[in-house]
């Protein structure tokens, strides 16, 4: 979880490298406690760095909404496109809208071991600000309730950071896991049913599971370890998607009579490898704020290890994609190369700060190969999966996950076998009765003929590029 | 019947289509063409080095008609597709040995 | 303005949410004043903070101008997508440098409560870095000009932050209002007089509105309240653009004969969408750099609510226009969807600090909501406006000016409405006799010819998608 | 190079504006040294600035790729446009994986003074992190080795920043080299044989040239100024990218029988667009972050103005772009103008702190006009430069480092033009070796029919837009 | 000689192309088009404003063929084609007076 | 007069266009479109599945000629188009009943 120092000591794993010794900080507070008596500007600086940290993060994050959406545009086909734009924007907005209704409280604030938060709806900050008198000039000071329910004034020390910071890099992370599903199912499911699955995933299933680990519930008192969301947010969007998928079924075509796989190429190349480039600069923020402190060297240090581990395992899964496409195809896939970057990023999201820079390649690049052998995998399952978000997402976080252990020794095999399996499951079958009852009620496919005709017109009733050829138009000029 | 090839300018696609369904014809077949001809293409500069763009955007109809209304169909055509300008297009007219609807199997002048 | 601390206490307006008492804190000067007692280096540490935040706030603002960019790319048709790009480009670049000749000196050299700033020519930094000998060693200082003319060593605390980091921010807000111009006059007006408009506007008509406000002028000594810019630059934008649209009429077919509007679709919905997550990503250093202020954790508490603040009224206009549109066409409408999310963001901007997450997300709904409305309603005035920038700017830019008392007591819906009326008027005369001028003398609009063969062609001789289908080249190979 | 603070006092050179007086600095060590008597804590915040300048200028750095990408894709022709995708993110990934093998250490290793550095492999951060009891409480503190070889306490004070901070951002130069050499070789160059040229220069042309200067090598001793690096990775991209276009030719039609250049228009210009914007967002960081210190007063200048320098001069590339295009064609040539803002943008990188506005917005404006004429310069020495690569990076980078002593006093131009040529000389003949000698064996260029049916199909065996027309799949729905 | 020119749904192309080759076809143009007829275009909304959408997309299939083979060919295009809903196409059948291979300069039905 | 119609190689149509002004041959018309022949369709991978292309790009180029001109007009397209490799493509010669030129309502040989 995300408010405890983890007190473990690693031994390098990544022989020949000239390897250090490292300790996963996952802390601000305890952190902040330990700098030797420090004047009161100091605490507050840290406070400043702190909040600064929640804010750099969070905005990269909200900018991997738009490379989802790049990403998923560019990967499903043209009759679609404009749909999935506005699913991926209305997804995001709509987990923003859960979390801060039900999501947040619920996730964190769990009791210690738990398992299921309060229902508390509607977060709010918990500092105000306020104006009061001090030697007879107006001045603006921050107040928090105390135990007791009075108002004292905030002491920065005491605190760590911003309560909107965090609450809104949190919620940056919810969209994240709602953008995954949405690439899996496109160009077949309803809108409005998806968006309905959103509200429940980002509302309650997301919350639940999260707060397992991040919100110091059982899984982190067991130990589980999962830095910045390789299975909290990555396989968990995973699983929901596969639900959806097993009962959403295949496009039409996909498969034909004897199995065999039909592509259905994506509209957009370019597009789609922006989205990957999106994704990429986002994930800086993603786990290198996921230190959640800044304010010290140990923290600095910290943070600057994650970058550096974050883009080499990319650049490792990208690389080893390319390599392996090459070498089973003859010729190098972008697609799979673009999966391969973001299946590195995945993989490195569980443990980015503990491994040294060589661990981080070769975690990245096993992500990547996986993905090589994930997708046709799912193929021959039968299960259509658009932009390849299981193979990413699903199969990289859980690799991600079990790889743990490696770099960082205060983690166990188990354990982490332990955290995947039961969020894996809760999500899965939660998804499940989810997608199921909406399937049953309103219906979660398109008529055949939508499909046919394409998911804009029929949901949208526009078209994502309505000019025909070099645009002429439909209607005289 | 006959086949009506018709190359013209795109932003009179509309009022070409307007005066055809005014003659009760009920269908054509329209494709996004460029067009070589007397209009010239206009020069376009790329990088600094100039070229001359030689085709033209125009949109082709195809329409089939029954031979009797052939000559007012490429009337009715002209008459909305002419600006008087240059590049305002041709009119071809081709015999058809058979026509037919896919879906009805209907075939001859019954298809169109 | 924002160089004062509002001394006004909030009492909560939004029943049902847990509401906390809120100021809106306007200022660094004071806020470091109040802090007790502080070492030199904390001050510097302050100022630090403090120019990191107008850099940061200030990269993402400019960054919008890309955003402007891709979504009038992707909303005007094909033929005039290459033009459209490089008005956008353009107009930054002029109101950049105009800034730097005449805006900001003429915006920020206005006398308080004055109606009009210095008509100095090029602005530059106050500081000078200089190396100096200390104890034997060289040593880089920072040196200012004394009220008396002489070069004293820099003292961070009396300064708040660096005067490059300033000017930076506050240029990038001038490109916005001049970007917001480019859309409502698409298709249709001519390079030239285009960027001649441009050089006044951010030369001239927005720096002596700004200085009314942010230079604390006449509406700052009144009472007037508009955090960052719904009025000063959004609506601003806006009644510039709706002034050229008057006077440049209706794209050629726009309108039929009986009155009829005929829609003409944007080129890429993709890259309009692109376009919108470009500007909600870069709202976050447009509203949250505009506390201008950072190093304290009241401050660092402000800029945290305002970013939880800016992204959901932007979530919650979103989704109300999805809803709005599903109700009324029984489709959803992607473009409106975009502009939604906007308009909850122009909506915000005004005051986006002192609003509960609960009362944000009214207003940016409110904000979407309206868009749906306005759309249509210049269309039946006939007056054209390609991306809907009025509808997003100008209009949700009145009614976020006007929610600022909702939340923030210290403003009245009196002094609201004589600054949302005061600057209407002002730019709204000036830009239409600037448009007039121009209209008399160079001309504003393109020939019906050029207009039919395109922008594009007409005023850059090329084309912005110049392969004909799949990529046959025109010209051999 | 990048350490030590320059000592250097300049004399104004651009009258008429109000000028100051400017001094560049370079460094962070020294500054830290000079300020006088600081408790521990404050060591740290400077420690913690100074790594967040670097997080945060490397992860726009890093967003260059994606702008990279982009440009490219617009300008090179549909049928090569998913490889030219490929290319970019392969490249980027490659240049990380070079530089953490061997390049950081080559070019950070070097002894003062020298020619080459260390072929030490692996870099690896020269922090531990690890757990100690401290008054009975586990804390994690950070330790270094001391020269002896013994683990001691990180001092903040006596270290700058995270060391991993400075490697990413230093390893996200490497990137901007190589992304230089893919634009110009585009349309024509075998993937595979790129990628090797790019393992050679990330892995060692770039690492020694640049080991001259900001490894405090020769060119460095000798008082060569290079900020940001117009000669070190813009002009060293250009050199590279020279070579290998000279030795590989131009694309099959570019040219005709009587040397008539054949245009051969790029397939999308707003991606283009897109990408020059991210660019020059990116080179914030770029340029900002090479001040390689923001923890005082002086360094929260010197950034400040870095950036508005940065800006203006790629504004006024821009403007002076279109002026000069209008002027002699007549037309405003969007390409050049995304060109020229470019051109700007490298003009300022080799001294983007001592010029005042007014001088940057000259350097800037030169480096558009230069665009303007080397592009069509190159074209008549029948070097094919399909994204203008050469122009923009390789002219405009030796103009900027020629300008620095306009502004730099401390600077000669006879030093300036010895680093020019010295590292002109050095990268242009080893890459035109490597180019060479795959030339001869591997073969770079694609056979004329695969370069015909695009390297999209030939090297990938897919196709960017794979769709026909508006859609119909080639295979059935 | 004859060609034959069908418009077919897009979504048909690939069983068309099958029951061709199945005949022996070896060879076809297709072009993407647009088509107006019975079956009406959905109406569409944009910014509030509702427009009728009155051109689908259709795909344009040219196959020169033997005379004898005509009847056949335009048999099965029908058959493979037809989804019996508004909207399926038409086929057109057009004498051809030379036909040529390029890269041969064969004429007449070798150039098939 | 008659309408050729030739389907090309896509980077012939340069050479085709400069041998047809060569013959005095002022217009043209050309479509781009797909096409599907002796010539085998690459090979394409998608996300690991293989798939055959079938139809390659080429250029439809329609010229309507007086009758007396058809011959010399085939023999130097088919010249001017060829490379000799499969997939060079084919010419088509066809009646035309009618032409119109819109702009002046010239018919028959007069309209070209
Ligand atoms: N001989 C021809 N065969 C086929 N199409 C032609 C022919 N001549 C002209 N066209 C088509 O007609 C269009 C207009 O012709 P053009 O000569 O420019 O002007 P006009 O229609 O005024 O005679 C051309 O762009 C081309 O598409
Ligand atoms: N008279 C015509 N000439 C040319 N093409 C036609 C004609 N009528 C119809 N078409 C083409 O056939 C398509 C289908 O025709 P339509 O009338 O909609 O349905 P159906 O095929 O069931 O009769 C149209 O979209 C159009 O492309
Ligand atoms: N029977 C046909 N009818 C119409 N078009 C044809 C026919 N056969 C071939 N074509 C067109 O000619 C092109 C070239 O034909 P192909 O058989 O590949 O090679 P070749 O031209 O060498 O005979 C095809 O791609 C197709 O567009």
């Amino acid at each position: 979880m995300r408010f405890k120092t983890k007190m473990t000591r690693l031994t390098p794993t990544v022989g020949g490298l000239r390897t250090v010794q490292w300790v996963s900080i996952g802390a601000v507070l305890l952190a902040i406690a330990v700098v030797p008596a420090q004047a009161a500007s100091d605490a507050e600086t840290v406070y400043v760095f702190n909040t600064l940290l929640f804010l750099i993060g969070g905005f990269l994050v909200m900018w991997m909404a738009a490379g989802f959406a790049m990403l998923e545009a560019g990967l499903v086909r043209t009759k679609n496109v404009a749909e999935i734009c506005l699913k991926n924007i209305g997804l995001y907005s709509i987990a923003g809208l859960m979390y801060f209704i039900l999501g947040y409280n619920l996730m964190y604030g769990v009791s210690e071991g738990g398992y299921i938060g309060p229902f508390d709806v509607f977060w709010s900050a918990s500092e105000m600000l306020k104006t009061v008198m001090v030697d007879g000039e107006e001045v603006v000071q921050a107040f928090v309730l105390d135990e007791a329910g009075n108002e004292v004034r905030l002491e920065p020390a005491a605190d760590g950071y911003a309560s909107s910071s965090d609450w809104f890099f949190q919620m940056v992370f919810v969209a994240t896991a709602a953008s995954i599903v949405s690439g899996t199912v496109a160009e077949r499911v309803k809108l409005f049913p998806f968006f309905i699955f959103v509200v429940v995933l980002t509302g309650l299933i997301y919350p639940i599971q999260g707060s397992w680990e991040w919100g110091a519930g059982w899984l982190d008192a067991m130990g589980f370890a999962d830095f910045a969301g390789s299975t909290l947010v990555h396989s968990t969007g995973g699983w929901a998607a596969l639900a959806g998928a097993m009962l959403i079924g295949p496009r039409i075509g996909k498969y034909d009579g004897q199995g065999r796989v039909r592509p259905m190429p994506g509209s957009s190349l370019p597009l789609a490898t922006l989205g990957t480039f999106i994704l990429w600069v986002g994930w800086f923020g993603f786990n290198g704020a996921s230190q959640l402190a800044l304010g010290s060297d140990v923290n600095a240090i910290a943070v600057a290890n994650i970058f550096a581990n974050t883009n080499m395992a990319a650049a490792a899964g990208c690389i080893a994609t390319i390599g392996m496409t090459k070498v089973m195809y003859q010729k190098v896939d972008l697609t799979m190369a673009l999966n391969g970057a973001l299946a590195g990023l995945v993989s490195i999201t569980a443990e980015p700060l503990t491994p040294s820079i060589g661990a981080a390649v070769l975690i990245g690049a096993v992500g990547g190969v996986l993905v090589v052998f994930a997708v046709p995998l799912f193929d021959k399952l039968k299960i259509d999966d658009v932009v390849g978000a299981l193979s990413v997402h699903l199969v990289a976080g859980i690799w991600g996950t079990m790889a743990v252990p490696f770099t960082n020794s205060g983690t166990s095999f188990l354990t982490q076998l332990i955290g995947v399996v039961s969020i894996g499951a809760f999500v899965f079958v939660t998804s499940y009765v989810v997608w199921m009852i909406l399937k049953v009620s309103l219906g979660i496919r398109l008529s055949g003929e939508e499909e046919e005709s394409g998911s804009d017109v029929a949901e949208l009733g526009m078209e994502a590029y309505p000019e025909f050829g070099r645009g002429t138009q439909k209607l005289a000029s | 019947m006959n086949l009506i090839i018709a190359v013209i300018k795109p932003f009179k696609l509309e009022a070409v289509r307007e005066a055809l369904t005014g003659l009760g014809i009920a269908g054509m077949t329209v494709t996004e063409v460029q067009g070589y001809g007397r209009q010239k293409g206009q020069t376009e500069i790329y990088r600094g080095a100039e070229y001359e763009v030689s085709f033209l955007p125009k949109v082709k109809i195809e329409i089939a008609v029954a031979s009797d209304m052939a000559d007012q169909v490429i009337e009715a055509i002209a008459t909305a597709a002419r600006t008087g300008q240059i590049g305002d297009g041709k009119i071809f007219c081709l015999d058809i040995g058979k026509a037919v609807r896919i879906r009805t199997n209907e075939a001859g002048a019954d298809a169109l």
